[in-house]
Parts: C-alpha cells; structure tokens; sequence
C-alpha cells in the first residue's frame, strides 16, 4: 500500500521488543495442555509455525491480552505489559497492540468501511474517513466499503480484517493466519504490502502461518511450537531447510524420511553411514554423536535430490544409487518422481524441464544423487 | 354446607367476629369474600357464585333486585355508616373544636377522601363539605382514594394531614393510637345506608336467610356497633 | 399466615408460566422467523394486554368468561358452572395478562441466533422445526429464562385481573397478593407485612434457584 | 373522553420508559458482564418488585415517601411538599415497579452478544464502555426494544402503583387508565369501553411503530 | 479414515451426477456481481478456481439449497433439486448434500462429539456414538470430544467441521476451503483420508481451494471462476499448467509474465517470434491467430525453465538466452534465481541440489533454456 508520509500517531522510534516469557496451562481430563515458551521478536517478521493446537493462537492471546497467562512476563519496548510477580497487568485495550484473530471477528453490524474505521476514534471524522479509504484502497477492496460483513465473500472479510487492524498503527502486530482465505496473485500482493509496512514501521509482527513459502517470503526469525514449547528457533533457511526434528521436518514438507541404523562413523571426513531401514542401502551422513548399531531417522528434501540417467562421475556428492523410476507424478509446477533404489522409495522432485532434458518415464533406470549435507538426521 | 357471603371491605373486620358467633351457634360454615361493592356486584351480574351479599350502600342490591337477580324480601338495611373527620396525631390543629373548618388550617396541605364517583364515603364526604361550604376552598387539596381504606392510609401513611374517613376504620385498634377524629353530623350528608341480600343463584336459599336472619339479632348488633356501625333507626 | 392462598398462588403462577412457555414459544417462533412485511403489526398486537388497567382487563374478561356471554353459557353447558370464579378462569385471564411478558423476551432472543448456525443445521439434513428445537432454543437460554420469570413473578404479583375474574374466593380464587391487599385496606399492617414478607422471601429463593441453574457466563472477554 | 388523562399518561409511560433506558441499561451491563459468583441473587432481587400486588407495592412506596419516613422528610425540607400526590411520585413509583421488566430483557441480549466480537474491539483499542456503546448495545437492539416496550406498555397500564402514589387528582396524577377503571365502577360502560379502545388504539400505534422502524430481521435461512 | 464395511445408509449406486445450471445476480451501488455458471460434476473431485470474490461460495450456498439462484436448474443424480421453470426447490435440509461452510459454523453449545453426531438423528444413541467416534479418531481429534468449540485451536474446529459433514454419508459434498488452516501434515493427511472417501462413496465432491498442490493432489477436474463465470474447465495439467488466461496463470502462480509484440510468425515449425517489452529480447513462442505487430502477453513458469553454466549445444529448446544472475533466494526447499536478460527479469526455479552442482552465485553468466511450448500466450 502507499505508505502515509506525515502519520498523525507517532511512530515509536525506540528499539520495540517484544519480549515474552509465559506460562499458561488448559486442564483437560485427556491431558492439560501446557504453554511454555520464552522468546523475543524484534521489529520485523517473525513467524510462529507450528501443527494445529501447538499453542500458536495462545501465544498471541496472551500478549494481545485477550487472556491471561499463568504466569510470566510480558514486555514491549521496555514496558511491561503483564508481570505476575509485579502483578501488573495492562488491560488489552491499553497495549496499542494490533491483532488480526484466526476468526477474524468482524462487527456484523458495520459495513467495511466502518469496521475499518473502528479503531481510529481519536481522529475527526475528516480524517477517520481518509485513513480507512486509503487502507481498502491499498487492499482492493474499497468498493466492498457500504457492504455488511454478512454480504462479502470469505477472503474479502479476511482483507477488512487486516484492514482494520493495520490502520490503527499499532506497536506491535499479531497476525493469526491472515492470509489463509487467499488466492494466489491476492495473497502475493498483500505480502508485499506488508513488507513494505514492515519497513516502515519497524515494529514486531508475529505472524503465524502453516505456509512454508510464506515463512520463506516474509520471516527474518522463525519460532516452531510444539505442543506448547518451543522445538526451534533461527532462520528459516536454518529452522525449515535443516531441521533437526523430525515433526518440525514434516512441517516443512520433508517428502522422505527413513528410519535408519548407524553402521560406523568416518571421524576422518566428519560424516557417518547409516543403512536405511531393511533395505540393503547405505547412506552417508553428517555425524552426529551416536554409537554403532543405534537407531536414527533421516530426513531428505526431494528437491535436494538429484536424477542422472548416466552413471555420474566426478560429482563431490557421496551417495550415488541406482534405482529405477516407480512413476512421475505432475504436481503444481513441477514433477514428482518416485524412484525405487534397493527397496527403499526416494521422492524427487524436478523441473518441468529437467523431466523433459532427461526424457524421463516411468520405469527408466535412474541414479540417485543425494549429497551427504542434504541427509537430515532428526530427533524425534 | 357452607355458605358464601361478598361483603362490602368495611366489614372485614366485624364480620369475621360474627360469623364466628354464628358458627358456634348452629355449626354453620361462612366464607368471606371482602371487596369493593361495586366489584362484588359487578361479578354477581356474572354469575359469581356468592349466596349473600353485604353491599356497603343500598343501592347495588336494589339494582340487583331490579334485575332479579336478588330477592326483595330478603333486603336488609344493616348498619347505617358514619363519617367522620381524622387527623393524625403529629398534624397540630384542634379537629375537636374546629370541626371542619380545621381542613382550612395551613398545615392541612392535602386532604383525603374516597372516591365520590363510585365509593359512598366520597359521595357523603363530598356533600358534608358543600354542606359546610368549603368544598370550593379545599377541592385543590383532595386526594381521592378509590375507596375509603385507600383515602385511610392516605392520612395514615403521612402524606395527607387529614381524611374523611369511615367511622369504623377510625375505630380499628391500628388507626386509634395515631390520630384523633371528629364525628361529621349526620343531617350534612345523605344517610350511608348499608343493605344486605340473599342472591336468587344461590341454591343454598335457607341457610342463607337463616344467616341473614342472625344478622338482625342483638348479638350481632352489638358487634357492629363496637366497630362503629350505628344501628338503623328504622327496619323494612 | 395464609398457606392456602400462598399454595394456590404458587400453583397458578406455575402453571401459567410453564404454560406460556409452551405457547409463547410458538408464537415467538412465528415472530422471530416469519419475513411477512406486517410482521410488526402482531408484535405491537401481543403487547396490548398490558396497556389496560388490570381490573379493566378483568373486567373485560369477566365478560367474556361469564354466564351471560356465549363463551360463557358454552362452557357452563359443557361443565355446569362458569369458568369465571374458577381456577380455570384465573389462569386464562393470567395467561393473557402474561403473556407479552414471555413472548417478547423469547422472541429477541430467538431472533439473535447466529443465521450461520441454522444454515449449518439444515446442511445436515435437520428441518426447521428440528433445528429449532436443537440450536435455536438451546441459544436461547437466557431469553427463555427472562420470559419465565417475568411471566412467573408476574403472576404472583398479579392482582387486579385475578380479583376480577377470581372474585376472591378462599382456596378457590384467593391469592397470597389479593390476600394481603386484603389485609392492608383492613389496616391489619403487622400481618400483611408479614406476609408480604414471606411472599417475597419464598420468590426470591424460587428466582434465585432458576437464575443460579441458569447462571449466565458473563460477558467473556478483557471486561477489566 | 379524558384527553388530559390521556396526555398525563403517555407523558408518564414515556418518561418512565426511557428513564428506564437509562438506569436499566447500566444494571443490566453489570449483570451481564460481572463474574461475580452471587450476581444470580442480584438478578433475582432486580424481579422482586412485580411479586408483590401493586397496590401494596405502591402503598409501602407511599408510606417510604411520607412525612413519616427519611425520605419523605429530606424531600419535604428541599421541595416544601411531599412526593406522594405529585407527577414526581408516579415515576418513582412507576420506574420500580417497571424496572424488571427492563432490566432482565436487556441484560438476556447483551449477554448473547458474541464475546469475540469484544475481543476484538479490545484489541482494537477500545475500552470496555466504548465497546458496550459501539458493539454491544447496537447488537442488542432487539432485547432493547424488548425492554423498552415492555416497560412503556406496562406504564401505560399500571393503575395499582399509580392510584395509591398518586391520589387520583385530574391532570396530575390522574392517568387514563384510572380514568377507565373510575367509569367500570361507576358502570358508564359504553364510556369505558371508549376510553379503553382509545387507549388500545393509540397504545397499537405506537408500539407498531417502535417495531416497525426496528424491524427484526427475520431469522435468516432456509425456513421453509 | 478407516472406512466402514458396512453402511447402515444405502450409498447410492446410481450414476450420481451434479448438473448445475444457475444465474444469481447480488445487486451493488458500485456494479452488480452476476453469476451464471453451467457446470456438470461427476463423481469424485471437482476443483473450483478462483481469486478472491469470484462466486465460489455462492456456487456451493445455491447447490445446497442456502441461497436460491435467480433462475436455472440443479440437478443431482437425476434429481430435480431446483428449476426456476417447474418452479421446484428442495429445501436445504432435505437434499442430502454435505456442506462444509467456509466459516464452518461449529454449534457453540455442543461439544465436538455432539457436533459431530449432529446430523446422525435417524440413528440410536448407540449408533450415533459409535459412528461419530469413528469419525474423531480419523481426523485425529478424538481427544477434543468434550470440548465446546470455543475450547479449541482453529484447526482443530476445522477438522470437527469437516468430521460433522463427512459422517453424515451425504449424496454429495461441498467443501469450502477445508484445510485451509491446517498444518501440512494434518493436511497431507485429510487429503489422503478424503481421497479414500472419494474411491469408497464415489459421490460429487466439489472442493474450493486456494491451493494450486492441493488442486493436484486431488483434481480430477478443476473450474475456474472468474467475476461470477467460468474461464476454464479441465484437468488440472491442461488448466493450471497450460493457462490461456493472464487471470488463471496469475492463480495458478505463473512468475513469469511479460507483456509481448508479434513480430513474425514461422508457419512451417507452427511457432512465432516475439518481442519481450521494451527489451531488444526475442523469444520463440507456440503460433496463435496474432498478426505481426499485435500486443500479446507471455507466461512462463519459473520451474519450466533451465539455466547452464556453458553455452547448451543440441538442444531442441529454441530459445538459449545470455543472462547475468542478479540475486538467488531461498524458497521452501528450493531456490530462486533472478537472471537478467538484455534487460528483461526472469524468476527460475531451481532444485538446492541443483544450484550446488552447477555453483551459482550472484553476478554469474548463465544461460537461460525456454523450450518453445513452455512459452503460455495468455488472453487477459
Ligand atoms: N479456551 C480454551 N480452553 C481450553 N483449551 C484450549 C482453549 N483454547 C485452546 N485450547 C487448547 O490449547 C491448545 C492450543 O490451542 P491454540 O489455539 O493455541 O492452537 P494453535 O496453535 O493456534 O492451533 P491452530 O493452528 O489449529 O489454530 C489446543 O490443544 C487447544 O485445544
Ligand atoms: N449475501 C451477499 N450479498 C451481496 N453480495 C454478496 C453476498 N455474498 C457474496 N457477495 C458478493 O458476491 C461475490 C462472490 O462472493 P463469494 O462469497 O461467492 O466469493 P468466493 O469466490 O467464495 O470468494 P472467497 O475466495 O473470498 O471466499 C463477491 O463479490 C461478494 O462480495
Ligand atoms: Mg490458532
Ligand atoms: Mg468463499
């Protein structure tokens, strides 16, 4: 969206951390669910992923104040917004904190243009009208502005509802799946706008999300929950490309993931073989600490994987297999290839056009290329 | 059998007393039914299911005779009702000696009747104060309750300073310690004439003349008497 | 005391507030639901009752229920008496005095149920009357309670229609409110205060039962 | 025809309606949004009004505002009269006894309004009085209408409460429908039935003209 | 989910055919949005494809029964469900068809056991218990059953909702968005549970998704929506991989699209040439009714394109394009490269193995291989 130059409501300039620090427990009779997790967002992106009820939308409640922790802190730009020992505890309508909820919440008895409007009280009517045209406008969706929630379609409340928030120019920004009523191109554009808000406002935004390409599009810093704790932290390209997890893999989208034993380890060269499952296969690894005849899983990006149909020479890659192509299968974009190596089933995935540079088929005898840095070996 | 008596409210209090004499006498059974005698008489018309009816003027039972829904030999004129004039205790004029002039005394801010339109007190309270030709110089100051308990607690409650009230009620133990009350003569308003009937629905007719009959005798005059009823001076 | 017009009371109250509850709720069915554009007309026509005078209602009541209307000689040729001075005839003349008292509260509350919900509702298959029963008036709880109690404190309270259609028969038509009305324009304060103040004490407990069962959530979210 | 009566009357029943607006939205905010575990009791002492009969509930009013009590005596030394016979009086007397029959149907809708909406409003920066004004009373109208009709209705009819505050003087305390009951006692029917038909009339009208312009939307979906 | 042997409720063995025939206009001040659509879905999946607002939800909210066309006719296995001519119109709760509502509409006053035995009444207690349970475990949310919706996570109502539809063995399923705020393996593993359905019931599922993977992973069909019409109707390969629309290759997510002239067309090998934009940069194309000098626009996919380190020799692509890296990004699991070619901006995809093998970094010479048919010409 076009970025205002003179805001009415100052911007705050000071480093704005968030920091957080909570406990929070739902007793259940199957089990109590037990949020525990201490991280910090600075200003930019940070995403929040995780499996459905890992605690993701907890999180975000209690720093919005929606609900109160067990215990814990909570502190943005050096206030303190909750404190259990201090018992403080500023109410949410205090915090100047924007959140878009997973269910969005849109008041039925406005129209767009009035529920984007709902947050800018403070303003004249003048001004209130210009702030929250400007924002439809940036989301498309300005001529819904006469229109009750009740007669827009599913993506468009979901515009409203980052619309609303975002014209407030809060401190911070939790947003709970924003975009996941989204088309495509819809969703892109909104990505870049929020970018662009991002660097603009350089505030914290929590954005949970299951998609990896948005983690990828927008994360500077990725938290992954699991079951109310937090199972990794950094980078996307260190948290998603390189888990160490076996869940936090399956998130990501690792397409093979083999059970394995540790057959001995090469101190010389850093790395280890492994025999894959009851197949007669071994693959070598990066090492990890653990003794011989120990239990493993390996995890294996099917873009990490390479196809030859030559016997490759001189590659740096350690693991070169034979196998033969099961089936191709075309998926958004590109080709999946199944290839069966000694019983063990490899997920590849090629370009349209590496297919048709390979003239691949379906039971074509293949290599497969996989480098010894590419194979994951993940906790479970 | 029991017999079903719709009596006139200012009768609440001595009625119960006689039909206790009545039932030790003959065994009897009596139920009370208390009200405004224009509603009792109203719901005889509708085919309420009373045997006798103790009407607080004479005029609902002569309509109900004239509409044959009572019998004329059964008409009994019972009590004859008296007015009188109280004032609270805490209200400072001389009732005694002022008589109705008293109601022009400044701390007498409103005064409480029944209503003239239905209840007989009001009517006899509106024509004692022609009578006595204050009624243009007090009208401003009347409050009506519809009936005459109503104008009672009016006074009693302190919100009127005084009330042309029943004899009978100024004669209940609770009212008696709080105020002082002057009779009104009774040549300045028409006589509160109270008439009694045996209703032609009832099917219980002999034991309903028979109670009407103890009405009459001296025991039971003597009870309204005490209650602040004076006796007819003359019997149909 | 009287108990047994404290008896007769709870009894009337009881059945015509559960009765109300089995027509009213049709009826704020029928408002809450129907789309016809005169709609509003009815509304406005079932909070009518309350605008008379009680005793005038009775009266009207009286009437229409007695020996000298059609109604009336119907029913005394069916039963042999008249429904006036009956139990009978106190409840239908309470049941209409009472009757905008549940029938608007039911149907505001019938009327806020999420749309989205009955649409769910008939995509698995329920009809309307089904769905009605299971999401529109479990929804409905507080409305459905509001109606109860005001139709049900109502009718204990209830005095001038029930004196007039009543006609204030001991253990057949007298009431505790006629009872002590009774009692007051006797000047008999002490006893009528007495009982004024069991009535009121035995409603208290009687409402403070339906309300604690029916306890509201309360309002969730940041109210502090 | 007692146009003056008519015009005391409408006069009484809205003031006392919309008073009630006012006080009772408040009560039934608290009701609806305290988690406080014995609120239920306050909920069913707020009904406790309509048990008592009428006349006994205005006749402990009129001796409350008496010279004979506190009150009546502070409000005698401020005013030089006592509230019992005054228009004053009437709404006092008028706004307790119509007080549940406000509060229970607002606090029933603000309690079905969605708390995630409140959520949201919270997080948008709005306090809880600015959410109760911008979320939850326009979300409530139904159970407002409710509560306003109900009280006006209920005032336009009230005769016990009245009659005994307010001592039945003309064109200050003398409301049509003691006007009408004055006629049934004193038989002129044919101008009772006037009156009340009058009263229906216009009592018809305005109602139907509250629902009209807060025309209940129907339930939406597939109601056939 | 495990499927059940014997079903208490006859599945129809019937040819069981959606026909859809309808108009629905919405009125609006700012334009009327209209919807007329004629479709006919088989058994098994059909996609609806759209942006945001296209009328996807309105299609499914008619087809249940929840909004009545203005006009037209639905028919599902040879029955009349609505006929604007014969003035027909089965109530919604009487057409057997499952809805999954966008805003799934869980009942609040249910828990998620009894939500899901909702729609089972016909059924005893015993029944009603056992199948409803049947249908938790599936969806892995057995756990939740004694919870009221607002009790749980976002997916977790998802999955409820969906669980409440499924178990009522509808003769047709419509689902809107349903996995749309899940994780991916909770999500792999409901398409995989809904793919078994589909082999079992054989029933119309009409699917409204965002998603162009789950479009493949589950399409047999997909219809694309566009302002309240269908654009495009086919098998996914031929819609989304070979679009004739701007507007489906931009939700099909097309990276690459460039506004193109005519500039000669070559008759014998059936292609022509193009000028990309402003750029002095020629591009052999598929041949389309164009004359020379006509504007046309051009979609290629990132992942349909190679890049070579050296100059490619005998390749039959035609187009071979020197170009600079400009930037590499980190994808999920893959790498964009952004090459320069005589000013014109290409995005290509490239496996992480890939971008290892050929070691490429920014400001590197390559080349840029687009075979001819990987050249989309797009109407807009
Ligand atoms: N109000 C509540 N009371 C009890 N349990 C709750 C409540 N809200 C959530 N839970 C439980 O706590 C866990 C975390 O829920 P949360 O909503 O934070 O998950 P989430 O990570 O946002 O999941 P999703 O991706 O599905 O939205 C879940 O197991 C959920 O069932
Ligand atoms: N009840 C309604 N009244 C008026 N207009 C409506 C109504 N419902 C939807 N619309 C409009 O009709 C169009 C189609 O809406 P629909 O909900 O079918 O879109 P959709 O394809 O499902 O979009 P999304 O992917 O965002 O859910 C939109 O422009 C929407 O604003
Ligand atoms: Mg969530
Ligand atoms: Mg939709």
């Amino acid at each position: 969206m076009e970025v205002r130059t003179a805001p009415a409501l100052a911007v705050p300039q000071t480093s704005s951390e968030l920091e957080v620090r909570i406990r929070k427990r739902f007793p259940h009779p199957e089990g109590t669910f037990h949020l525990h997790v201490h991280f910090r967002a600075l200003a930019g992106f940070t995403i929040l992923f995780g499996a459905s009820g890992a605690g993701k939308t907890t999180v975000l409640d209690c720093i919005a104040g929606l609900t109160d922790p067990d215990q814990g802190r909570i502190a943005l730009g050096g206030e303190q917004l909750y404190d259990s020992d201090g018992k403080r505890n500023v109410p949410a309508w205090k915090r100047h904190i924007g959140y878009v909820l997973q269910d969005l919440a849109l008041f039925p008895h406005l129209t767009a243009e009035e529920n984007v409007a709902y947050g800018l009280r403070q303003f004249g009517a003048a001004e209130r009208r210009a702030r929250s045209r400007e924002m439809l406008e940036a989301f498309r969706i300005d001529r819904l502005r006469e229109r009750r929630p009740a007669q827009i379609s599913g993506g468009e409340r979901q515009r409203v509802a980052l619309a609303r928030t975002l014209v407030t120019e809060p401190r911070a920004l939790l947003l709970d799946e924003p975009l996941a009523a989204l088309d495509r191109p819809t969703r892109s554009s909104i990505v870049e706008d929020l970018r662009r808000w991002n660097q603009r406002y350089r505030i914290p935004i929590l954005f949970v999300t299951h998609s990896v390409e948005e983690v990828f599009a927008l994360g500077e810093e990725v938290i992954v929950l699991e079951a109310g704790k937090i199972v990794a932290q950094g980078q996307p390209r260190d948290v998603i490309d390189a888990p160490r997890l076996e869940t936090v893999a399956q998130l990501a989208g690792f397409e093979n993931i083999f059970d394995a034993t540790v057959l001995a380890g090469h101190e010389d060269r850093g790395t280890m073989t492994c025999r894959i499952g009851t197949a007669s296969l071994d693959l070598e690894t990066p090492m990890i600490r653990a003794e011989a005849g120990s239990q493993v899983r390996i995890g294996i990006r099917a873009g990490d994987i390479m196809l030859a149909t030559e016997s490759p020479r001189g590659l740096s890659a350690r693991n070169i297999l034979p196998g033969a192509i099961q089936k191709l299968e075309s998926r958004a974009g590109m080709i999946s290839a199944f290839v069966n190596c000694s019983g063990a089933e490899f997920e590849v995935h090629l370009t349209l056009a590496a297919r048709e540079a390979l003239s691949l088929s379906s039971g074509k005898n293949v290599w497969v290329v996989i480098k010894t840095h590419s194979c994951h070996l993940l906790r479970q | 059998q029991e017999i079903t008596v719709a009596a006139a409210a200012d009768l609440s209090a001595a009625l119960p007393e006689i039909v206790a004499k009545y039932k030790s006498q003959t065994g009897q059974n009596v139920a009370l039914t208390f009200g405004a005698s224009g509603n009792l008489s109203t719901q005889i018309r509708n085919g309420a299911p009373f045997d006798v009816f103790f009407s607080a003027d004479e005029e609902y039972p002569k309509q109900l005779i004239a509409d044959g829904l009572a019998d004329q030999d059964t008409l009994y004129r019972y009590a004859v009702g008296q007015l009188v004039l109280w004032v609270p205790n805490d209200v400072p004029v001389d009732v005694q000696k002022l008589g109705m002039q008293a109601l022009l005394d400044p701390a007498v801010k409103k005064i409480s009747i029944a209503n003239p339109q239905h209840a007989p007190y009001g009517r006899a309270a509106e024509a004692a104060l022609k009578h006595e030709g204050i009624y243009d110089r007090v009208s401003s100051r009347l409050v009506v309750g519809e009936n005459i308990s109503q104008a009672a607690q009016f006074v009693e409650s302190g919100n009127a300073q005084a009330g042309l009230l029943a004899l009978s009620h100024a004669m209940q133990p609770a009212m008696k310690s709080k105020g002082r009350y002057w009779t009104v003569p009774l040549d300045s308003y028409p006589t509160l004439n109270q008439a009694a009937v045996v209703l032609s629905r009832s099917k219980q007719q002999k034991a309903a003349r028979k109670f009407l009959e103890f009405l009459r005798g001296p025991a039971a005059g003597a009870v309204l008497a005490d209650y602040g009823f004076s006796l007819p001076a003359e019997k149909h | 005391m009287n108990w047994e017009a404290f008896w007769l009371t709870v009894r009337l109250a009881s059945l015509v507030s559960v009765v109300l509850l089995v027509i009213g709720i049709p009826i704020a069915y029928w408002i809450a639901s129907s789309r016809w554009r005169w709609k509003f007309l009815v509304e406005a026509a079932v909070a009518l009752p309350i605008v008379l005078p009680p005793t005038v209602l009775g009266f009207y009541v009286l009437v229409a229920l007695g020996s000298r209307s059609p109604l009336g000689r119907w029913w005394e040729s069916l039963t042999g008496h008249t429904l006036a001075f009956t139990f009978e005839g106190l409840v239908i003349g309470s049941l209409l005095y009472s009757l905008p008292f549940a029938v608007q509260p039911f149907a505001a509350a019938f009327g806020a149920v999420d749309p989205r919900l009955l649409r769910a509702s008939a995509s698995l298959g329920q009809s309307p009357v089904q769905t009605f029963r299971r999401v529109v008036i479990p929804l409905s709880t507080a409305g459905l309670v509001t109606g109860f109690t005001l139709s049900f404190a109502h009718t204990l309270g209830e005095f001038g229609v029930v004196l007039m259609v009543g006609g204030n028969i001991p253990g057949v038509t007298r009431t505790v409110s006629i009872d002590i009305y009774d009692r007051v324009q006797d000047a008999q304060y002490a006893s009528a205060n007495q009982t004024a103040l069991v009535l009121l004490v035995i409603s208290f407990v009687l409402l403070a039962i339906v309300y604690g069962v029916n306890r509201r959530a309360g309002m969730v979210g940041p109210w502090r």
